[in-house]
């Protein structure tokens, strides 16, 4: 964390913070640092911000580390923080919140494989109406091609191919494709996910 | 030139210290001497310093005056009374020593002898105007004695104590009791220093502002903690600290060097007195980098 | 209240609930011409506060502090304590109550009992204890506790084997009293009482919900009141520091703060106001009981708002070496090799640590009472949403039905002091609804005349008494009796059962006539207990009380020797000697009155003493309130509103209107007290404007002032402005800039030294005014910088309600405090996020300073004239900080308000009823006893040397008018300490005169010279 | 007043232990003020006496007395017939009390059971201060009514030495610096020129023991 | 009995077996499943990460088509669907303009009369009959029951028929048919299934918590209700022992496959030979199988 003077007001730092309260549906300002949130995360080794670090940057108005922050990508969204905050803040919701205004800002994703992962599974969702696994790694790798080129791609397959030959081995695999009849339902609402984000930005 | 000279003659001055051992081995003190001679003006003699008894200061004295450097005998009131007291300055006299500072000592209370009766039968004024009435050529009773002595008289003063006011009445006494030349309290403030200087300037006296090196962070607390009239600032203690552990005593050493540079530039006081305490051999060092020689 | 009152008001009280308010309240209005009538749930009174084992910051060990007081409740002619008792309906209206009492079957008949327990230790089957929180056990038959008042058995039909499944009776045949009644059934009383006092205590936050915490999972996870039973000698450990899982001494042991408080989302959303300080204590106890325990506190917020509570927990980090971690626990996880519960927790710098306890200690948090509801349906009163009590900061203990009064923790979450303030509080308002019917309903015993003794040579009785198998199993009986009859001046021996049973009490009065004794020894238990029945019993004989002499064979002798029957035995013989020496030179003792006059002296005529000169001007009482300004208000007069919203400045008019308009009540304005003499009941009192005045008690209610800040640029712009001012300006109707930006500063000048002490009401001051900011204009801002919020109890409320709206807060360190610069007209704020760990800089319109309070001015020249104390920051200390919070420990003077400590109003005006409480008792007698036990001086032996004068704690001793020391007799206390420290044993205490000890040790050590050895 | 505190327990009874009848003697004037040397602290002291001879098995007859002064051969005078069948009397009286029954007593041994401290003040119940050295040459009227002599631990009488620090004595934190306390008083007494004399040595010859004086009138009346 | 049943892309997919088991092992105990027609996957935690509207959308059609069957009670076996499902249903309850969004794009709308079950509310109803059903009982056999997060834990408040934080439902049916449940500390704790595939690091460090919690407690294998959390704890296991020295695995079953065992079922008809990390020879150490 920089150690440099953070100049405070509330008009600057409002409408960021209104923001990632409207779309995360959380009421940041009612926290008072309590730190269980941070205590009882997961990935708070790894993720270098806690969420309690997250939620006062967010109302200290620090807009861009925030919206660069790792743990939004390193959350595993347990809902164990948000469980059990005595005033009722997800941060995981804050973090997907974080994750969408980052992508609509064009920040680079901090760990472009979550990224590439999710976004795989919504298109495969898009695509049949279910998850389908080959279909869905094939997204993903292609998503991560995107992001990291070949490199990422190989070093990818070599862990996720022996997983699928043993899922192949153990029957836990299936080729046949699984599909929603009315898949036109879910366009619509994929559709309309797109309107809405669309007047959003 | 005699102390008195130098300083009459607004060279800045320096002293230091030559600590008396506790025993007959003197070769350290020896070299002690060597180290200073020629680079000093005159040296103190400690006497039985922080009522710890040694080697006594008149002895010492007499040791360095044949070497080949100029002592100024510390007397303190604590271990004689003012037969004793008048007793030592005469034998000092005729022994060639005429410098003399004029001290009240640390109480017994701080020494190696703690159930030691204290004597303060006269204080460090009162034996200001001893040596002013045998500078006359008369004793404390006012008897004639056969030969003046002619001491060139000097006291101590702590210009960061507190509270300070007391202290400034009592060195208007010194003033009034007849000391010449005054050596101070290590000071570390440079401001405070200052503007004690301003006051004292009205004095016809000289001062000589005491320079204690930092050695490291912890002696600098402890002094703050322990030591009365001393304070270090924070920023010296930060900078001390900031250097490290082994950079602390050539931090210490470095800071020393600039103020009494800066004491020198500004013309701030007559001189410095610099209390190396057992670090003698790094006082040439200190000037050196001070601009002193 | 209600002037349509027809019939006329009844002169008693019912109070549901005997922890230590009902209790308070109970001996407040017995003791002033009430009858009582006390309703307990259990089948002991004494609330949670039994359950304790020392009380901060005294360390004054729980049980002995409100023993006496249960023995005083249990044994006063005008109180009955209903146990296993429940109310059934209310009807009627304040003065005329009508209560249906559903009283439980105890399976005991109460008045055979002796409570010797014997039952108990036949009583073959064992449940866990709830009074020890389930850690231990207890039988079927069964007392609350030892100590338990009523001091009867109870069966716990829902386990007994007889009552269950017909077979056992194993009491029925260990009861030599026979005690025993299977066949009770439930019964309905009813009650006929003027007023309603309901004081029902709470209940504890349940923690195993909060499955991640590991209650009732993890065997070293406790709760605050488990560990609170651990450190009790009493307790399952018999005050041992063991965890449960293997009884080893744990030497890091965790308390997490606020466990089931503080959270809206999972718990209770209040904050429960005692934790952080009863954690502390647990921390110091635990310390003190084993050093090598380490413990460490994890915390949101150090909540020590109370007087002297900064001061303590200082002493708990500095002394003890506490640990106070500022961060939440997640979740507790155990061990599974060792036991021990990892805590993980974010430090101040962020980062995430693992430690490793050996014991972790939930601070659970107070809630009302399981059937609150149901409670609060019965007596047709209102709740808050949480289901406390409703009531208003302006009539704190008034619940929404006249005539029906509350206190306690079913107010709102409060410690002891509270508590107790409260229970004197509402005594004060029952009395002043009732005060036309005092005396109505109480009894005075008529007495005999006493025998004239003086003369005669002493003829001792000796009852030596088997407390059913108590004393019997471990002294041999007999053997006692046999050396007593030896003893010298002894005329008569017997042994009985129970000395105390109420056939025994009409033997001994039988035998003292018959056999022409004037003196009596019962050797059985405790004085502390018995002492007084046994002295009424032979002053119903005739005999003058005080030549009774209790010896304790059964605490003394046969508890603590128990299975060393040869040694007991002896050892009995010699306590019987020893009672015999003393006292053969007992003397009967008279019994002095003093006459009262009926009138209350209130200096301060701020809300406080407004307040207590109101409730004791209706309890009938002439008051005189004695004020320096000229006007009535004090520091009121620049308080607008509550942080709940009332109008302050209404109610402060509304009052000054009533004082003004009372004929009871006689004001003196731009006046002070000159001089005071006199002691309780009989004080005169020199004013000023040359009035004398004669009261029977004083009430000092002299205020505080409002700290004027030095600090951050006060006076250098006034820009900066305090809270106080804050509100004057929002109560004006000030409009601000709807996006002017405030800055607040909390604790200036509180909680550093040399203030080091919290100013109480700043937090919320400043909580208040920032929504009154936030609430005109919304897109303002405020930021609070603060070192802990203190919105205890539920006030915590405001503080969300502070956030919700978006009020920022940043908390600041003592060694790094916000740096204020102008900036033209405006400010710079500079402070430290230890969130973020980066410096803040804030631009600011205005600049607010939470300035706390400081003691009035003449509290120290007031301190001097009664020769009551202060603490080291200058406020009143009162008598005893838990159980004697508006007392002095002289008689006859009484506390409130501001003078005591900084607090709210609400806590000032409760408090200030209180002091009228406690005032009404003494006035309403008129005359007060003076007992025999006191002090008696002989001046010819004095030698003036000062030193009784000086370390008398009532100030009886005094330096007469011819330059010598003197006695005030009726001032005295019998406490003893002037007889210890005379060098020229001047001064004696009855009954435990010099001869008579040194005739005790003689007897005991059989020593008759002062040569040994030759 | 004088003031004294008991001596250890076992000085005491090591002054005690080879006698066989041993009265312990108290003054009931100001050692029992101070709660060290008055007749109950005599008795107190016989008593642990006794009990200590009891636990190591001596055979010793220990009785206690007291009188109101030691100071004034009238008072002791009446008992001295009893004091005389002792063969040591531990007196709890001062020194000045220890040394008039030694001359009065004969061959008796009178050993001291407290150590005589000072004349005191009693600022508060219990604590006994030194404020005056009794050094027979008073300057009170210089120093602003505080006695350098007894409340500086240098006696010094020119000002503060360099060891003040912050108000306190270079030796104990717990003594307030007398010069300090001066300069504070003659400021208030708007007396700060007086200090700034120089006050000459002193002359200690009056403090120099043994010293006696009679009173002025009595010598009068008896011409 | 009949209820709704929604099985999710897994349970057609990876965790074949598990719808397998269920259906078998329900129907002993009299509850028939009819699988919703034409459902479509609930978004899982992408959506819920990528897209607010598709979160709650996408479950919503489901519950119009469960709603449209007029049965009272749909279950959903897999955490994660039963998860977005729930919360779908209890937000567009709180949010009638979201509703009425939402039900314009959908075929069937979503009344949100039908009752959610996850697995374990279903089995929990039929506790005496699992209990009667059971011819063996699993003594021996000491599981730690293995929550993980989405089963108590919700992104937003919802009703919770467990102890959120330490939920017993699992051990009850497990002592019912005499297998020993030991009380562990990470039964809700995540293992990072989310994360195995694209933050495989973080996915291991979780899982290695949860295995040595275990062992040390001496469990001799693993009992859990999420396909997910089955999967990634089964699969991965040779990973997490390489990478954190873990000397012993322990078999991953699904509650339904040891229900299935005590009702006397063998390894084939419930499908244990499919399993990563070897599981049926526990059960026959054990003499279950």
């Amino acid at each position: 964390m920089s150690n440099s003077t953070l100049v405070y007001s509330v008009e600057t730092s409002n409408p960021f913070l209104e923001e990632v309260m409207e779309r995360s549906g959380q009421n940041l300002r009612s926290c008072y640092q309590c730190r269980r949130c941070a205590a009882g995360c997961p990935v708070g080794d790894e993720a270098v911000v806690t969420p309690d670090r997250l939620i006062r940057m967010i109302l200290l108005g620090e807009k861009e580390e925030s919206l660069k922050n790792l743990l939004s990508w390193k959350c595993v969204a347990c809902y164990t923080c948000g469980t059990r905050c005595p005033n009722n803040i997800q941060t995981a919701r804050i973090n997907e919140a974080l994750k969408q205004m980052a992508k609509e800002a064009h920040i680079e994703p901090v760990i472009p494989k979550v990224a590439s992962f999710h976004s795989a599974f919504m298109k495969s969702v898009a695509h049949f109406g279910r998850s389908n696994e080959l279909e869905f790694m094939g997204l993903y790798e292609l998503e991560n091609f995107k992001q990291g080129g070949v490199n990422a791609v190989m070093d990818d397959l070599k862990s996720t191919s022996k997983l699928g030959l043993s899922m192949l081995k153990k029957k836990r695999m299936h080729f046949t494709l699984d599909k929603t009849k009315g898949r036109s339902e879910i366009k619509r609402l994929y559709k309309k996910s797109a309107e809405k984000r669309g007047s959003k930005e | 030139m005699s102390f008195r000279d130098i300083l009459d003659s607004g060279k800045f001055a320096v002293t230091a210290e030559i600590g008396p051992p506790k025993g007959t081995d003197i070769k350290e003190m020896y070299h002690h001497i060597e180290v200073l001679k020629g680079k000093i003006d005159v040296a103190n003699v400690t006497d039985n310093q922080s009522a710890v008894m040694r080697i006594s200061s008149l002895a010492v004295c007499k040791i360095v005056l044949d070497n080949g450097m100029e002592p100024v005998l510390q007397m303190t009131c604590r271990d004689r009374n003012r037969i004793g007291l008048q007793a030592d300055l005469l034998g000092a006299s005729v022994l060639g020593i005429h410098n003399v500072l004029c001290l009240t000592g640390d109480h017994v209370n701080a020494g190696d002898h703690k159930q030691a009766k204290s004597v303060y039968d006269v204080e460090s004024v009162q034996l200001l105007k001893i040596v002013e009435g045998m500078n006359n050529g008369k004793d404390m009773s006012g008897n004639e004695m056969k030969g003046a002595t002619n001491f060139y008289a000097g006291a101590v003063v702590t210009p960061e104590a507190n509270p300070l006011e007391p202290q400034l009445v009592k060195f208007e006494k010194k003033v009034k009791a007849g000391a010449k030349f005054f050596q101070t309290q290590a000071i570390y403030d440079m401001e405070k220093f200052k503007s004690f200087m301003a006051y004292a300037r009205k004095f016809p006296v000289k001062v000589l502002a005491g320079i204690v090196v930092l050695k490291s962070a912890g002696m600098a607390n402890f002094m703050n903690k322990n030591v009365p009239g001393i304070s270090v600032p924070q920023v010296l203690i930060d900078e001390i600290k900031a250097a490290g552990k082994e950079k602390a005593l050539e931090t210490g050493i470095n800071i020393a060097a600039r103020h009494i540079k800066q004491l020198k530039d500004e013309k701030i006081c007559d001189g410095v007195h610099i209390m190396a305490i057992g670090m003698e051999d790094k006082v040439p060092m200190i000037m050196e980098r001070a601009g002193l020689l | 209240m209600n002037d349509k009152i027809s019939s006329p008001k009844k002169g008693s009280v019912v109070i549901v609930g005997g922890g230590i308010g009902g209790m308070q309240a109970a001996l407040d209005l017995a003791d002033s011409g009430f009858k009582v009538h006390l309703i307990q749930k259990d089948p002991s009174i004494g609330g949670t506060m039994v359950m304790l084992d020392k009380t901060f910051p005294t360390g004054d060990c729980s049980m002995c502090m409100i023993s006496p007081k249960m023995v005083e409740v249990g044994r006063h002619i005008n109180i009955d304590v209903h146990s296993l008792a429940e109310v059934a309906s209310v009807e009627g209206q304040p003065g005329d109550f009508k209560i249906k009492v559903k009283l439980a079957p105890r399976y005991v008949y109460p008045e055979k009992c002796t409570g010797c327990g014997d039952c108990e230790i036949k009583c073959p089957k064992k449940i866990p204890n709830e009074f020890d929180q389930g850690i231990g056990k207890r039988k079927v038959i069964y007392s609350l506790f030892a100590q338990a008042v009523p001091n009867t058995r109870a069966i716990d039909a829902r386990h007994c084997l007889y009552l269950t499944k017909g077979t056992c009776r194993l009491c029925e045949k260990a009861c030599k009293a026979g005690a025993i009644n299977y066949e009770d059934k439930e019964r309905v009383i009813e009650i006929n009482a003027g007023a309603v006092i309901l004081s029902p205590g709470l209940d504890r936050y349940d923690a195993t919900v909060r499955g991640e915490l590991g209650l009732g999972r993890w065997k070293n996870v406790v709760t605050s009141l488990q560990f609170e039973r651990i450190l009790s000698a009493s307790g399952p450990f018999k005050g041992e520091v063991k965890r449960p899982s293997d009884e080893k001494h744990p030497r890091k042991v965790a308390w997490i703060q606020c466990v089931g408080s503080r959270d809206s989302h999972n718990a209770n959303p209040w904050c429960s106001s005692v934790c952080c300080m009863y954690a502390t204590k647990q921390t110091i106890i635990a310390k003190e009981h084993d050093k090598n325990i380490e413990p460490t506190i994890f915390y949101m917020e150090m909540r020590a708002f109370g007087k002297d509570f900064d001061k303590y927990v200082e002493r708990a980090k500095n002394e003890y070496g506490v640990r106070y971690q500022r961060a939440m626990i997640s979740a507790v996880r155990e061990e599974p090799e060792t036991g021990n519960l990892m805590l993980r927790y974010a430090d101040e710098a962020g980062k995430l640590i693992d430690e490793s306890f050996d014991m972790v200690v939930l601070s659970i948090g107070l809630e009302p009472h399981k059937d609150a509801a149901k409670f609060a349906k019965t007596f047709g009163i209102e709740t808050n949403p949480y289901l406390f009590a409703k009531t208003s900061p302006l009539c704190p203990v008034q619940t929404t039905r006249d005539g029906i009064f509350v206190t306690g923790t079913y107010q709102g979450p409060k410690d002891i002091p509270d508590t107790v303030m409260q229970g004197s509080a509402v005594a004060g308002e029952a009395m002043a609804l009732l005060s036309e019917a005092r005396g109505t309903e109480t009894v005075h015993k008529e007495l005999l005349p006493e025998r004239d003794v003086e003369n005669e040579k002493p003829r001792i009785g000796v009852f030596v008494c088997h407390c059913g198998t108590n004393i019997a199993a471990t002294v041999n009986i007999d053997e006692v009796v046999a050396a007593a009859k030896q003893l010298p001046d002894v005329a008569y021996v017997t042994n009985t059962i129970y000395a105390c049973a109420q056939d025994n009490q009409d033997m001994i009065k039988q035998v003292v006539k018959d056999n022409n004794l004037n003196r009596v020894i019962i050797a059985s238990c405790t004085p502390r207990t018995h002492e007084p029945l046994f002295q009424e019993t032979i002053r119903d004989a005739g005999l003058n009380k005080y030549l009774f002499d209790l010896a304790d064979i059964r605490e003394q002798c046969s508890w603590c020797h128990m299975g060393q029957k040869e040694e007991a035995t002896k050892k009995a013989v010699k306590i019987v000697k020893m009672s015999v020496a003393k006292s053969r030179l007992q003397k009967p003792l008279k019994t002095d009155y003093v006459g009262v006059t009926p009138a209350c002296m209130i200096i301060g005529g701020g809300i406080a003493g407004m307040t207590s000169s109101l409730s004791l001007a209706d309890q009938g009482f002439d008051v005189h309130v004695v004020e320096m300004e000229k006007e009535l208000g004090g520091l009121t007069r620049n308080l607008f509103r509550t942080l709940e919203g009332n109008d302050v400045q209404e109610f402060l008019k509304a009052t000054i209107a009533k004082v003004q308009a009372h004929k009871r009540i006689t004001i003196h304005t731009n006046t002070q007290v000159k001089k005071t003499e006199g002691f309780v009941g009989n004080f005169k009192t020199a004013l000023s404007n040359d009035t004398l005045i004669s009261h029977g008690a004083i009430i000092i209610a002299t205020g505080g002032t409002e700290y004027a800040p030095a600090e951050y640029l006060s006076g250098e712009s006034d820009k900066v402005i305090t809270q106080r001012d804050l509100e004057k300006r929002i109560a004006s109707g000030e409009k601000f800039n709807p996006r002017a930006r405030f800055v607040m500063i909390q604790c200036v000048g509180s909680r550093e030294e040399p203030n080091q002490y919290c100013s109480r009401v700043c937090c919320q001051d400043a909580v208040k005014n920032a929504i009154a900011i936030k609430e005109q204009n919304p897109g303002s801002q405020v930021i609070i910088l603060y070192r802990d919020i203190r919105t205890y109890g539920l006030r915590e409320d405001y503080y969300k309600k502070a956030r919700d709206i978006g009020v920022m807060f940043v908390r600041y360190d003592v060694d790094k405090k916000p740096q204020v610069e102008k900036d033209g007209d405006k400010l710079k704020v500079r402070t430290w996020d230890y969130m973020l760990n980066k410096e803040l800089m804030i631009d600011a319109d205005w600049l607010v300073l939470s300035a706390g309070l400081r003691p009035h001015p003449t509290t120290e020249g007031t301190g001097k004239m009664y020769k009551v104390t202060r603490n080291q920051d200058g406020y009143f200390l009162e008598a005893h900080v838990k159980l004697r919070p508006v007392d002095f420990p002289t008689e006859g003077i009484f506390v409130c308000g501001l003078a005591h400590a900084p607090k709210n109003l609400d806590e000032t005006i409760t408090q200030s009823l209180a002091a009228a409480g406690r005032a009404g008792v003494i006035l309403s007698h008129e005359r007060l006893a003076v007992s025999g036990i006191i002090a008696k001086h002989k001046k010819e032996l004095c030698m003036s040397c000062l030193g009784c004068f000086r370390v008398c704690p009532f100030d009886s001793p005094y330096i007469g008018e011819d330059g010598k020391v003197a006695h005030n007799e009726v001032k005295c206390m019998g406490c003893g300490i002037c007889a210890a420290i005379c060098p020229a044993k001047a001064f004696q205490v009855n009954n435990f005169r010099d001869d008579q000890i040194l005739a005790m040790i003689d007897a005991a050590s059989e020593c008759e010279s002062g040569v040994v050895g030759g | 007043m004088i003031t004294g505190e008991q001596k250890p327990f076992e000085e005491i009874w090591n002054m005690v232990k080879d006698f066989k009848k041993v009265l312990v003697f108290g003054c009931n004037t100001c050692v029992a003020i101070c709660h060290a040397g008055g007749g109950k602290e005599a008795e107190i002291l016989a008593s642990l006496l006794r009990m200590k001879a009891s636990e190591e098995g001596i055979a010793i007859e220990i009785n206690h007395n007291a009188v109101e002064r030691h100071c004034e051969p009238e008072f002791f005078q009446p008992v001295m017939e009893d004091i005389r069948t002792y063969d040591l009397i531990l007196s709890t009286a001062c020194g000045v009390g220890v040394n008039l029954l030694s001359e009065n007593i004969g061959d008796i041994p009178v050993f001291p059971a407290i150590n005589t401290e000072f004349f005191g003040a009693v600022p508060r119940a219990g604590e006994f201060t030194e404020l005056c050295a009794g050094c027979g040459n008073c300057i009170l009227h210089l120093t602003g009514g505080i006695c350098p002599i007894a409340r500086c631990s240098k006696s010094l009488l020119n000002g503060p030495c360099g060891g003040t620090n912050n108000g306190s004595c270079e030796v104990s934190p717990d003594i307030k610096c007398a010069w300090v306390l001066i300069y504070d008083r003659m400021k208030k007494l708007n007396k700060l020129d007086l200090m700034k004399e120089i006050n000459e040595a002193k002359d200690w010859s009056k403090a120099q023991g043994p010293r006696n004086f009679k009173v002025k009138v009595l010598e009068e009346i008896k011409k | 009995m009949e209820i709704a049943y929604y099985p999710g892309c897994s349970l057609h997919a990876s965790s074949r077996l598990y719808d397998v088991q269920t259906k078998t092992v329900l129907s002993k105990v009299g509850i028939e499943l009819s699988e919703i027609e034409d459902w479509n996957c609930c978004g899982a935690t992408s959506a819920g990460k990528q897209d607010d509207f598709l979160a709650i959308a996408l479950p919503a059609r489901n519950l119009g088509i469960a709603d449209a069957t007029g049965l009272s009670e749909i279950m959903i076996p897999c955490s994660s669907c039963y998860s977005r499902t729930l919360v779908s249903q209890k937000t567009l309850e709180r949010d009638p303009k979201l509703k009425a969004e939402i039900n314009t794009e959908l075929a069937k709308k979503v009344e949100g009369k039908i009752k959610v079950s996850n697995i374990l509310e279903v089995l929990l109803s039929k506790k005496n009959e699992i209990a009667e059903k059971a011819v063996k009982k699993l003594a021996g056999l000491k599981p730690a029951c293995y929550y993980g997060c989405l089963l108590t834990r919700f992104p937003s408040d919802v009703p919770v028929s467990d102890n959120v934080e330490n939920p017993v439902a699992m051990e009850g049916i497990l002592k019912t048919i005499g297998a020993e449940p030991l009380d562990w500390g990470y039964k809700t704790d995540c293992c990072g299934a989310s994360a195995s595939v694209n933050d495989a690091d973080t996915a291991l460090v979780l899982m290695s918590k949860i295995f040595k919690d275990a062992l040390a407690r001496g469990a001799n294998c693993f009992v859990t209700t999420c396909p997910m959390c089955q999967l990634n704890l089964d699969a991965y296991q040779d990973e997490v022992r390489g990478k954190y020295g873990i000397a012993k695995g322990l078999p991953v079953y699904f509650i339904t496959e040891l229900i299935g065992v005590s009702m006397g079922m063998d390894a084939e008809q419930m499908q244990i030979d499919r399993h990563f990390t070897e599981a049926v020879g526990l059960l026959k150490e054990l003499k279950l199988l």
